[in-house]
């Protein structure tokens, strides 16, 4: 089960050395790893998220920010796309190496609304927090859609019985010929509470739906983060507010926020 | 250990140990707690304060650079009414000093947020920001103008007894300047440095990563700019002088040291190791017990 | 690949591609010549010329940064007769464009040097250097006062036909204002930045690594700030900007043109991988085609 | 044998990428590594030396000189000791991995005045080209003086029949006890060439012990170096001159310099 971060304490963030468990492949330039707690369990809840320290500090300078995929007694995990400097490090990690943690960080998904059925919505590294949200509300018979260009790219994971998995790709080399959207045209949204993470256009596409549907939504979204603690201010995303300019903290407040609360129109 | 002197005098007011967190990089204070004993730092030096509530800039906000950080955070903070009413409430349980980072766009603006900190009993001291180079009502313009400076600083001094710290702006010829303008106005210290005007530019989308179109560098890139600074303003002025920018190491808290700094602030490195200052911290200690330094005040002068 | 113009065009003579060696880093042109085809550069700028020869300054002269590198040269230079006597047989058979770093302590310096050049056949055009921070009398004092820069420039314009391009120093408030005083006075061009100062400790002999404490900061740590610079200067002026600081890849070189610069030079860089003007030419030739860009000039403008 | 590089026409040095053939340990924190040609032999003289590119570019910034250590149609070396970034980036090279190396560079040792005996005295990563020159000049059957703290400091190597050496260590656990300079005094140096290389008050010890006897000295200087071709005027060297102060570059005119040409006081 999951608890609703929004509007609680957060717990507090701890910062430790991990060992890898496990690192593979699941698609085309994707990787999940597996890190062991080493005595230091925490809880996070879908949508929170880690960051980890580069190892050739200063290059990159930042750590980098990862949602959870999974954790239970024996671990945590999380999903990653091979992009720049901080990724690529992640594809080098071997079974045994030791990373440097910090988390749990940021507010993750609410539970669903009694009698509403979760449709959960993937886009490229989305997969990971919504994975770890699938296996969460596993009781609830959620739906979730993934998408991706073309069928090695759509990540390779075992979902759990009474997850119901709907992969699209858009040259329609395996699951349903489209986009997610196409997809979720064909699907019956109208007791919906949906849930997506993936490239801002599908999230606000996603968005719009759930506005026409009058159904809640959650998104988590993707900011370039400092701190990751809420200290800096950098990782501030647009809220929508008639009253003037206001900011939210993607590392704090968010990276999960009611989509309503959002500013689309950047 | 317990021979070391520590302790960093400034305006007849001590500081603990030399090494404090930039403004801007630690919140007000509370956010790291998890993460590091903040009671064990030198200072705190906050976010910058202005008297009413700043939303920031348009995001994005942050771009990385080679070993550097552009920032265009916009002097983003609660005012100070909730600064008052919920910030203080949390400060009053922290024992290390507070240096309260003040901003504005008029004399005036800083004049009030000096007042109030002056009656603020967990604000230590607080510290102008002249230098800002990420707004336009920022003060940069006092801390590149040497006349506009002292103007402020003798009318900001005229309402604080606390220690009055100016930050000064590495954007600029001669920093010596600035800083004898603001010694003579009544300043009891300086820091320097705060970030340099940056860009970078994202060649697909072709245009700057930032909507403002420049930012603030700082990170390692810069720490050289920032010790040629502490040498020249500390040369230049009898008042201490607190060295920042671009501190990771140990090492590098030496360099400012050495070069006239009495103390130093570690800023962008601490987003990715929430443990440098203390780990700065514990490497001064260790050389000063090797090379037989019995305070901080024993390393300057060499050069 | 035939169909993109590469050529740049100051003052109406032309560079055949945007991609120079920076002054300092490239000696007068031949000691790189077994490792890099120098006449595929767009253009050759020299090590700095002042009338007499000059020895430079004591060793040593280079600190290592992180990601920089900090340099105290001091305008070491063989002086004007040796550089007619014993550089110009040399240069004559490099067909790639020659420009001449000018530098000096007086007026009449850079006036002496100026003259020869427009004399002097294979020299393309002149870089005057008024912004060099490692000597006490290198022209730094011209390129941060505005006034004295533009009484320089309109003094040495009087002398010279050629392309007479003025090298800005990043160590000011606002780089606009001496770009707008070099326009105004006649500058064909404008180049930013040379180094900024900069100072590196050795915590061991607690002693400054270069002698004269500071020295100039080189590569790809100050990429951002030149670029910053560039945007700045290419808003501020009509003349054609070029730009240098921290280029070490295609994509550095392409955020100083979107930023507006009309064409680049590369310096630091190259010491570690000769090949870098080179290979950052074909980078940007490669980013032009494949975003259908057909000239050089078409990459300005969009911020 | 070896050529006379002073005052002679340099051969044009060459960038290339070389294959790691061997690394191995021959002192504590000193190692020898050997790299093929593939396909680019060049004939460096002793005292010449080539500069490696750092693998992680711009951490550190600058190229690494080092001096050959041998060079035959096999391939070339060089010993280094690990000392910062550049270096530990060395200990982790293995057979097989590339380099990015420029060579050769610089001006080497003369050859012996005919009727003198070549006394070559090396300290700590001098080592490397007094190798190197010891090898060359065998027929002349030098003495080669070799210096370090302790025994494990001292490089293990193969000296060549028909050269002699003396290997002294300052806590007497191998060799001579005491300082290279304590040997020499042993050692009859009346018609002796001096070659050195090492740290600096060792190599001004062994100048003025050259002067005193009145017989020439050849010491290989070490100065951080940017560009290593003579262009960027960095690693300049103090000369000796009367008439005002001169300089010379160490990477073109030196890094071996007669060592009544240069500057000792400074
Ligand atoms: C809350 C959150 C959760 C995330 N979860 C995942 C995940 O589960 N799986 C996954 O693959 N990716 C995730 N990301 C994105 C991931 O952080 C970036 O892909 C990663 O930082 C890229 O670093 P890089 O060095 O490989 O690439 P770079 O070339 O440095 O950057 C590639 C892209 O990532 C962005 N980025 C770079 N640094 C940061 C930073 N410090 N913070 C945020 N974004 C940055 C850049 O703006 C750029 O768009 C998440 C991001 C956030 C903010
Ligand atoms: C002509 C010449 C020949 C040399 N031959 C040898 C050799 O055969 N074996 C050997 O072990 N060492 C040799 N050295 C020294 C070697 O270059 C340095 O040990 C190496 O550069 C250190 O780099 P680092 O990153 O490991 O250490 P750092 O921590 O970067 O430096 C350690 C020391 O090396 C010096 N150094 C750093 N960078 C350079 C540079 N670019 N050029 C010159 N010195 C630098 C620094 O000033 C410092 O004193 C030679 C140097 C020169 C100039
Ligand atoms: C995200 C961020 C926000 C900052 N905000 C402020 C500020 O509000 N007031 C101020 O004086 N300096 C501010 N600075 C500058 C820092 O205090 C410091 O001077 C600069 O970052 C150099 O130090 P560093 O390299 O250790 O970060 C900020 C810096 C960063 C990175
Ligand atoms: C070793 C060295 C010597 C330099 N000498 C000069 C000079 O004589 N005249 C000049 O205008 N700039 C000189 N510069 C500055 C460069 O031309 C250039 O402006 C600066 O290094 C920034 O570019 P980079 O980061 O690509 O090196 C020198 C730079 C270096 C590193
Ligand atoms: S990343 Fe610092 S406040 Fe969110
Ligand atoms: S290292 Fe550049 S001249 Fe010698």
């Amino acid at each position: 089960m999951i608890q609703n971060q929004h509007n609680s304490e957060h717990p507090p963030c701890i910062q430790r050395t991990g060992k890898i468990l496990a690192n593979r492949s699941i698609a085309r330039g994707c990787g999940e790893i597996r890190i062991g707690w080493n005595g230091a369990e925490i809880h996070p809840s879908p949508g929170q998220f880690l960051t980890l320290a580069p190892r050739r500090y200063p290059l990159p300078l930042l750590r980098r920010p990862y949602a959870y995929s999974s954790a239970d007694s024996s671990g945590f995990g999380f999903i990653y796309q091979i992009r720049g400097p901080g990724s690529a490090e992640l594809a080098e990690l071997r079974p045994g190496d030791e990373t440097d943690w910090l988390g749990p960080l940021g507010t993750g998904f609410p539970p669903p609304e009694p009698a509403s059925r979760p449709i959960l919505i993937a886009g490229g590294t989305g997969i990971g927090p919504i994975f770890y949200l699938a296996v969460a509300l596993k009781e609830h018979g959620p739906l979730v859609v993934t998408g991706a260009r073309e069928a090695n790219l759509l990540p390779r994971l075992h979902w759990p019985p009474g997850v119901h998995v709907l992969p699209c790709t858009e040259d329609g080399s395996a699951g349903i010929a489209g986009t997610v959207m196409d997809a979720l045209k064909e699907t019956d949204t109208s007791s919906a509470e949906f849930y997506t993470c993936g490239p801002a256009p599908m999230m606000e596409a996603v968005h719009k739906l759930a506005l026409e549907q009058n159904r809640p939504c959650w998104v988590s979204v993707e900011e370039i983060m400092a701190c990751g603690v809420g200290a800096c201010q950098g990782c501030a995303v647009s809220a929508a507010d008639d009253t003037g300019t206001t900011y939210q903290r993607a590392c704090l407040e968010g990276p999960v926020f009611n989509s309503r609360k959002l500013k689309w129109d950047r | 250990m317990g021979q070391i002197d520590l302790t960093v005098t400034i305006a007849g007011k001590t500081l603990p140990n030399p090494v404090g967190t930039a403004s801007g990089t630690f919140g007000f204070g509370e956010e790291y707690s998890p993460l590091i004993d903040i009671n064990a730092l030198g200072a705190i030096y906050t976010k910058a304060l202005t008297p009413e509530e700043r939303p920031g800039n348009t995001p994005p906000r942050l771009a990385e650079t080679t070993a550097g950080l552009i920032n265009s955070i916009g002097l983003a903070n609660p005012g100070l009414n909730k600064f008052l009413t919920e910030k203080v409430p949390i400060l009053q349980n922290i024992t290390a000093p507070i240096i309260v980072n003040v901003a504005g766009a008029t004399q005036s603006d800083y004049i009030k947020v000096c007042e109030a900190m002056e009656e603020c009993a967990p604000v230590w001291g607080v510290e102008l920001n002249v230098s800002c180079p990420n707004v336009d009502h920022g003060g940069m313009s006092f801390g590149t103008s040497p006349p506009l400076l002292a103007r402020l600083v003798a009318a900001v001094r005229k309402v604080i007894k606390k220690p009055l710290i100016v930050k000064l702006s590495p954007n600029v010829a001669d920093i010596s300047e600035p800083a004898r303008a603001a010694e003579d106005a009544g300043a009891d210290a300086l820091s320097c440095i705060n970030t340099l005007t940056a860009m970078k530019v994202d060649i697909h989308r072709r245009k700057p990563l930032i909507p403002r179109g420049t930012g603030g560098l700082s990170g390692p890139a810069i720490l050289p700019i920032g010790v040629a600074a502490v040498w020249r303003s500390a040369k230049a002025v009898k008042i201490p002088v607190i060295g920042v920018g671009g501190i990771s190491r140990p090492e590098d808290a030496l360099e400012y040291l050495l070069a006239g700094a009495c103390a130093v602030q570690t800023g962008t490195t601490l987003f990715t190791h929430p443990n440098t200052p203390l780990r700065v911290l514990s490497g001064i200690e260790q050389y000063m017990e090797q090379q037989g330094f019995q305070s901080i005040s024993e390393l300057h002068g060499f050069f």
